[in-house]
């Protein structure tokens, strides 16, 4: 089986406003893809589809063989698409470790267990300890989340989709936000994850983008202006006018 | 009278726990600031203090002469401070037009110029603040403060989440609004570079308190410097 | 069947009346004041009180019904309330059950438990013929007053900043003080306006209600209908709401009087289950 | 002010504490028994609507619905003949569940405010219906003739409200341990988790909606049992379990013991309950105004209620 | 007996319905002063509870505590019926003579045996208007009832004793207990032009709120009569009713304005203890009654308040009370007196019920018929 994602002539509408228009994007099993375009090119809108916030008005979505397009959010994450948001939507009054222990639980299907108590399973503390200490945030990991410093909050952000075990992972300016050095470490901990997973990442940082995509997809007004490598790309006149400016050739 | 704003060994934070311990620096009419730390450092709490929105326990804030360490926020507003928060925080249950038009004061920036700034703001401005997205939020956040008509813009990482073309302009704009028009403005920042380029002066804050006061210039070429309070080598080769 | 629709309409009015206050308060400043028919039962008071023992005219009576509860909204919003905008919607819920509380003893013990007498000025008693139907005079003052009442509010809200100020506040105070609003007065004027708007109501509902202190308990329900079914936030929503509920009420008492009791409430859940927003969504919270 | 730092250790002594002292009324104010089991069982109905409001965050002013129905099934079993108490519990239990559950697809869905009328409106329908339905409920003038059969086939309600005020203890004590146990499980977790952020929990995969719905159906079992104890012990219905009024005085006492913290229930019953019977002994007319005005201080002194105010007090340490 | 006499009195003294416990105290205030604040021959202290309406719950617990803890030798008070019939099961359990001064439920005297009754049963003043209207040769009625259980009461026993008089019912309507606004109702009734209507609301905001929309609609002048119990025209809420209740035709057990001399001393004594202000309603008669007849059956029982020996002494008692003579059905507790028929008019100043006609000897129908 493979966990290929695919959509096809994907679209919505915001009352006659298309914000994703007639996309096709295929995200394949272990990519490191990145996706860029202007502000307001509807780049978090499409990852809202692909998860199910929002349910398309045009167009289909595939995860290998199956398809997703009407499936709700939360079995799209029960079936390995995690994501993590633009604007960090944590779990104000949990502390970080509490957060990530919820989604393990979460995805250890055990959210309806009313009758044993949370602290019998230590196997859940173990594993969020772990990922919490490979983002650095073990020190932090009982101070309440919202007493956090932002760029620790984008952080959590990151452990929160990577507690799901994902198969793809789309992450929405995980770095932004983050210091250049740290957003660095950052991205290195993103690409050492298991080959297997795919990843989609949004960023408008042009050192990371090129640093650590393989592929990159730029859109446009709602529509995959072109597709190709991070050398490609960058010195592609198009993206450069409607995005890049400068910024693209010094990276490549 | 040429200290426009004065930070005197101010002890601030949120409740009990103390954020900024005894900072202090002080800025020159006319010259603008990067405020430089890494996550966490304070720099976002600074610019709340300034506006406010944080318990001072000790110390004083001097603005344009006057002291303002007890001053309501809608005093501050009116004093000539323009506040563009880090989550940016548009309003969700106005539109674009609204969001600018509402805290309008009279001067040289009205809903047309800001418009012209930023263009994508008027293709979207019937949009509410909650149906944009985080760069057209980031944009409105900026005009939002534009259209209070300033004395200095405080910017907290308004250059996050836009693209490189737009923060290449902005960066640009910035500079230009302070040695054309007079407004300058306090710019706390991840890209120190970008920082750097865009301001006279900088600070380096470390656990609520000031560790380097200086020159814009001076500081971004020295890398060595900036990489020993920063940690950023990589970036400063760029 | 016109005269029902009619009633209905009147009836509608009233709610609005009564309820729009409330969509001030709790809608637009989403503070949820439970003691909105306190502020109500001020005005009702106020203007029973000035006609029954100094002889004043109705008009002038409702004129002073909106002042007192006005009056009165401002000095507990001075108190009270201010402290609490930002609290949590159930230590509001407490506060204002508390202020019913205290109300309702204060209001028993200086004009007893029992109703307050009231005398339609003549002009507003009986009949009068439009356009061909027999139609009470009271209730065709109601839906005139209910017109003109949405069409200023819609003009001062809607029109002007005044009500974007309101909303942005609302949204985030914090920002809101930072970019230049001076929330504390907004918030004093506005929280006065609705409980102005309240004893206004009050006053109004006296030709059709009794007023007594246990007033602000018993139809704490019929102002959360108005206000939630039309949608918090908005005037015309709960003007349709009123309007909408009004007339099914009459209509479904008046042709299937074994379900009398439960058609408001059927209407209401059935509107909820269609338009979980409220039949006109606060805008940007969709 | 800071908070003092109490270890888990002491706060599970302070908890074994609280319910000695609780169960130790039964000795210190013999002439109080029933207000004493009538508070148990407010508290019981609160702690239910905390599983609901404060855990779940479903506002809901219509809690009632369940008490009363609970309420009617153990006192219709004890009117028709079946007058074993514990099975009628059971019995009220897994009806209330039930209905429960049937209600949460019509109210889970919606926003806040929509939430609070829907609760509140199907709250009222019912008890119209029961008002309606008066050949079977007695309808307003109340559910008479309702019998009860000793407890364990020993223990005769009596006079005094001894063997209610036992009866109601164990019940709650049994109860509150079950709701103790929920919300410290992963589901507990998982109820704080989409109070706080429903979106997230969306992305993390988790059926939101329907963990909503089984948080309000064992709240409604819950109140449920808290109606039957209630019928039982006083061996009457009255149409006014199930209305409104009721509804909003367990929300009173809830906010103001406390939302959300397990505790909240109990103590906001124990000092409203008193504060309420005391003012309402002193001065029979006026009460309310001596009630209002506690209730506008304790909001002005302490927001979350009483253990709102209690938790800014201590702070729970890691165990060293 | 130096101990002094202590009475349980559970009534509403808050919310809506507080009317009901200030007239209750002042009945028994009123009583106790004529008679130097004793019952025979012993000091009475009276506890007040209160329930703020109807609580059977709570109306229970007071009961139980005041028979435990603060040991009354008899409960009184009791305006609602569901309270009634949950302290019923506390004055069997403790064998506590218990007199209920309004809570009119026909079934409550048959609930315990220490329970007798001072007022009066919806059954009770509903028949008698019945028959009335029936020797007006009106025979044609439509019934409007508050739809509670004292309503359909209410309705129940129009519609019987109007059938069996060769009357006919041509429809009736059921109301909410909260209900805004009659127009609805009202305007049906007048496409219907029955010739008459009866109805019952609970005193309160109802009887008012009905009447200002009968009388905007013009019913009178569209010929149709109205009728209803004497709840309508309660004397507590008639002045504040105003003109509307004018001319509305209603039966009941006491008016404030009954002619008796007994009557005319009660209201006296009770304006120069209350002011002018405050009316007796019949609920300060029923206390006042109540009163009087714990005196009568304790001089009976020489003092003893032991339960069964009250109630064989209260059992058949007959004496004068303000509204006319009553006395105590020896088999059901349940007091037997004149009702009247009475109309709403202006006289001196004050809208009063003026009684024209009256029934005898009443018992409570609804026990009659088994
Ligand atoms: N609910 C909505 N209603 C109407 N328009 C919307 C809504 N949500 C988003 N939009 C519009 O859709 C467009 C795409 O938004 P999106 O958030 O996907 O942009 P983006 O590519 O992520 O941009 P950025 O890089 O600035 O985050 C924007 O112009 C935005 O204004
Ligand atoms: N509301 C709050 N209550 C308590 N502590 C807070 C609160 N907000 C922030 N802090 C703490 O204050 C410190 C400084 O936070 P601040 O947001 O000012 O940092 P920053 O320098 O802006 O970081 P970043 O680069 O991540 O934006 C952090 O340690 C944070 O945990
Ligand atoms: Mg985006
Ligand atoms: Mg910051």
């Amino acid at each position: 089986m493979t966990n290929t994602l695919r959509t096809h002539g994907l679209g919505i509408s915001f009352g006659a406003f298309r914000a994703v228009n007639d996309v096709n994007l295929t995200l394949e099993p272990g990519a490191r893809q990145a996706l860029i375009g202007p502000n307001g090119a509807g780049k978090t809108t499409l990852i809202n589809l692909l998860t199910g916030v929002f349910m398309p008005t045009r167009g289909t979505i595939h995860m290998g063989d199956r398809e997703l397009t009407s499936l709700s959010a939360h079995k799209r994450a029960r079936m390995g698409l995690a994501r993590t948001f633009q604007i960090n939507t944590l779990f104000p009054s949990l502390t970080p470790l509490l957060s990530v222990v919820l989604a393990i639980s979460e995805r250890e299907g055990l959210g309806a267990v009313w009758w044993r108590p949370l602290t019998r399973n230590k196997a859940l503390f173990d594993e969020a300890h772990t990922l919490l200490g490979r983002l650095k945030l073990d020190a932090l990991a009982d101070v309440p989340v919202a007493e956090l410093a932002y760029g620790k909050q984008r952080l959590l952000e990151i452990a929160l989709a990577m507690a799901a075990r994902p198969r793809i992972l789309l992450l929405d300016e995980p770095a932004a936000g983050v210091p250049e050095d740290e957003s660095g470490e950052l991205f290195e901990a993103i690409a050492e994850l298991p080959q297997d997973i795919s990843i989609l990442f949004i960023e408008h940082d042009m050192k990371l983008v090129f640093r650590f995509s393989k592929r990159i997809s730029v859109l446009v007004a709602g529509q995959i202006l072109t597709e190709g490598t991070p050398a490609e790309i960058g010195v592609d006149p198009r993206v450069r006018e409607v995005y890049l400016g400068h910024a693209g050739a010094s990276h490549v | 009278m040429s200290e426009m704003l004065v930070f005197d060994q101010v002890i601030a934070g949120y409740g009990n726990a103390v954020v900024l311990d005894r900072l202090g620096f002080s800025l020159k009419q006319g010259q603008s600031l990067a405020v430089l730390g890494r996550n966490g450092v304070g720099k976002t709490t600074l610019l709340e203090t300034l506006m406010g929105n944080t318990r001072v326990m000790r110390g004083a804030i001097r603005w344009c002469g006057e002291d303002i360490t007890r001053w309501p926020a809608h005093w501050r507003v009116r004093a000539g401070l323009g506040w563009v928060p880090q989550e940016r925080e548009v309003f969700p249950s106005l539109t674009v037009a609204e969001n600018l038009t509402v805290v309008a004061r009279p001067g040289r920036w009205n809903l047309q110029r800001v418009y012209e700034f930023f263009p994508r703001l008027k293709e979207r401005r019937g949009n509410f603040g909650n149906q944009l997205s985080g760069g057209e939020q980031q944009m409105l956040a900026i005009g939002r403060a534009l259209m209070t008509n300033p004395k200095l813009l405080l910017l907290d990482e308004p250059m996050e989440g836009l693209a490189p073309i737009i923060v290449e302009e902005l960066a640009v704009s910035i500079r230009r609004l302070c040695e054309r028009e007079g407004l300058p403005s306090i710019v706390v920042e991840q890209h120190p570079v970008l920082a750097l380029e865009m301001t006279h002066q900088a600070i380096v804050l470390e656990r609520g308190t000031v560790v380097h006061a200086g020159s814009s210039h001076a500081l971004a070429n020295d890398a060595a410097l900036l990489d020993k309070l920063l940690g950023v080598g990589i970036a400063v080769s760029a | 069947m016109q005269v029902i629709l009619f009633d209905g309409v009147a009836y509608g009015m009233l709610l609005f009346l009564i309820g729009v206050g409330l969509s001030i308060t709790m809608g637009l400043m989403n503070f949820v004041n439970l003691a909105h028919g306190s502020f109500a039962m001020v005005g009702g008071y106020a203007a029973s009180w000035l006609m029954n023992h100094f002889g004043i005219g109705f008009l002038p009576s409702l004129a002073a019904a909106f002042v007192s509860a006005a009056l009165v909204g401002g000095v507990l919003e001075f108190f009270f309330y201010r402290r609490l905008y930002r609290a949590h919607a159930l230590d509001q819920v407490l506060l204002s059950i508390g202020i019913v509380f205290v109300s309702v003893a204060v209001f028993t013990y200086f004009f007893g438990p029992t109703i307050q007498p009231f005398q339609l000025p003549a002009w507003l008693e009986g009949r009068i013929s439009l356009l061909g139907l027999e139609v009470g005079r009271y209730r065709l003052f109601l839906i005139g007053c209910g017109v003109a009442v949405l069409a200023c509010l819609l003009l001062v809200l809607g029109k002007t900043r005044y009500g974007a100020m309101v909303r942005a506040a609302v949204d985030n105070q914090r920002v809101a003080g930072g970019t230049g609003i001076h929330v504390q007065r907004l918030f004093f004027l506005t929280f006065s306006l609705g409980c102005g708007l309240a004893g206004l109501g009050g006053a109004l509902s006296l030709g059709m209600l009794g007023l007594e202190p246990s007033f602000p308990l018993k139809y704490l329900v019929y102002f959360l209908i108005v206000v939630c079914t039309g949608g918090a936030g908005t005037i015309a929503g709960p003007f349709i709401a009123a309007l909408l509920i009004g007339v099914i009420d009459v209509a479904g008492k008046y042709y299937l009087p074994e379900a009398g009791a439960f058609l408001i409430y059927v209407a209401m859940i059935a509107l909820l289950l269609v338009r979980p927003n409220g039949i006109i969504p606060r805008k940007g919270l969709a | 002010m800071k908070p003092v730092p109490i270890t888990p250790a002491r706060l599970r002594a302070a908890e074994i504490a609280f319910w000695l002292a609780l169960g130790a009324t039964y000795f210190l104010l013999p002439d109080k028994l029933t207000l004493m089991s009538q508070i148990m069982i407010f508290g019981l109905f609160a702690v239910s609507l905390d599983m609901a409001l404060g855990y779940a965050g479903i506002i809901t002013v219509g809690h009632a619905a369940f008490f009363g129905t609970g309420a009617y099934v153990a006192g219709l079993l004890g009117k028709h003949g079946w007058t074993e108490p514990f099975s009628g519990l059971l019995l009220a239990l897994i009806v209330c569940a039930a209905l429960g559950y049937v209600l949460s697809y019509l109210i889970v869905r919606g926003a806040d405010l929509t939430r609070l009328m829907i609760t509140l409106g199907v709250c009222v329908l019912l008890a119209e219906l029961s008002n309606r339905l008066a050949s079977i409920t007695g309808g307003s003038d109340g559910l008479q003739g309702v019998a009860i059969a000793p407890v364990l086939g020993l223990f005769d309600f009596d006079l005094f409200g001894r063997t209610a005020f036992a009866y109601t203890y164990g019940v709650v004590l049994v109860l509150f341990l079950a709701v103790r146990l929920a919300l410290r499980s992963p589901f507990g977790l998982t109820l704080r988790g989409i109070h706080d952020s429903r979106k997230r929990m969306l992305a993390i995969g988790s059926p939101v909606d329907a963990r909503l719905r089984l948080a309000y159906a064992l709240s409604a079992g819950v109140a449920g049992v808290a109606g039957a104890l209630l019928a039982q012990t006083t061996q009457f219905v009255g149409i006014e379990s199930i209305g409104f009024n009721r509804s909003a005085e367990v929300m009173i006492i809830l906010v103001l013991g406390g939302t959300g913290r397990l505790y909240g229930g109990l103590i906001g019953a124990i000092v409203y309950m008193l504060v309420h019977d005391w003012f309402a002994d002193l001065n029979p007319e006026f009460w309310m105004f001596w009630l209002g005005t506690f209730l506008i201080g304790a909001v002005m002194l302490g927001r979350g209620g009483v253990m709102g105010a209690l938790s800014r007090l201590v702070k729970v340490g890691k165990p060293s | 007996a130096d101990e002094p006499l202590r009475i349980g009195l559970i009534a509403t003294y808050s919310g809506p319905y507080a009317d009901y416990g200030r007239q209750f105290d002042a009945g028994v205030a009123l009583y106790l002063q004529e008679h130097g604040g004793k019952i025979a021959g012993r000091t009475v202290e009276v506890i007040k509870k209160d329930t703020g309406g109807p609580a059977p719950d709570l109306a229970k617990r007071m009961a139980q505590e005041l028979v435990v803890r603060d040991k009354v030798g008899i409960l009184t008070g009791v305006d609602f019926s569901p309270n009634a019939y949950a302290v019923s099961a506390i004055a069997t359990q403790a064998k506590v003579p218990t007199l209920v001064m309004n809570a009119a439920s026909s079934g409550i005297t048959t609930s315990s045996p220490y329970i007798a009754r001072l007022s009066f049963t919806v059954q009770q003043v509903t028949e008698p208007m019945a028959r009335w209207m029936l020797k007006q040769n009106i025979n044609d009625a439509y019934t409007v009832v508050a739809d509670y259980a004292a309503g359909v009461d209410a309705e129940t026993a129009f519609k019987k004793a109007f059938t069996a008089g060769g009357g006919k019912v041509s429809g009736s309507v059921r109301t909410p207990m909260s209900n805004p606004d009659f127009s609805a109702y009202v305007q049906r009734i007048k496409d219907a032009k029955p010739q008459s209507v009866f109805f019952f609301f609970p005193s309160g905001v109802m009887p008012p709120a009905f009447l200002k929309v009968w009388k905007e609609r013009g019913m009178d002048e569209a010929g149709i009569k109205l009728f209803a119990t004497g709840d309508a025209t309660d004397d507590s809420y008639l002045e504040a009713t105003g003109d509307v209740a004018l001319g509305l035709i209603t039966s009941h057990h006491y008016s404030y304005a009954h002619p008796s001399p007994k009557n005319q001393k009660f209201v006296k004594d009770f304006a120069a203890k209350f002011g002018p202000t405050l009316r007796p309603s019949y609920f300060a008669v029923t206390a006042y009654d109540a009163m009087q007849a714990i005196d009568l059956a304790l001089a009976k029982t020489q003092g003893d308040v032991s339960g069964d020996k009250v109630m064989t002494a209260l059992k058949g008692l007959s004496f004068e009370s303000p509204r006319g003579p009553v006395e105590i059905d020896p088999v059901t507790r349940d007091i037997v007196q004149t009702v009247y028929i009475r109309k709403a008019e202006r006289a001196k100043g004050q809208i009063v019920n003026v009684e024209f006609d009256k029934f005898e000897r009443v018992k409570d129908p609804a026990k009659e018929a088994n």
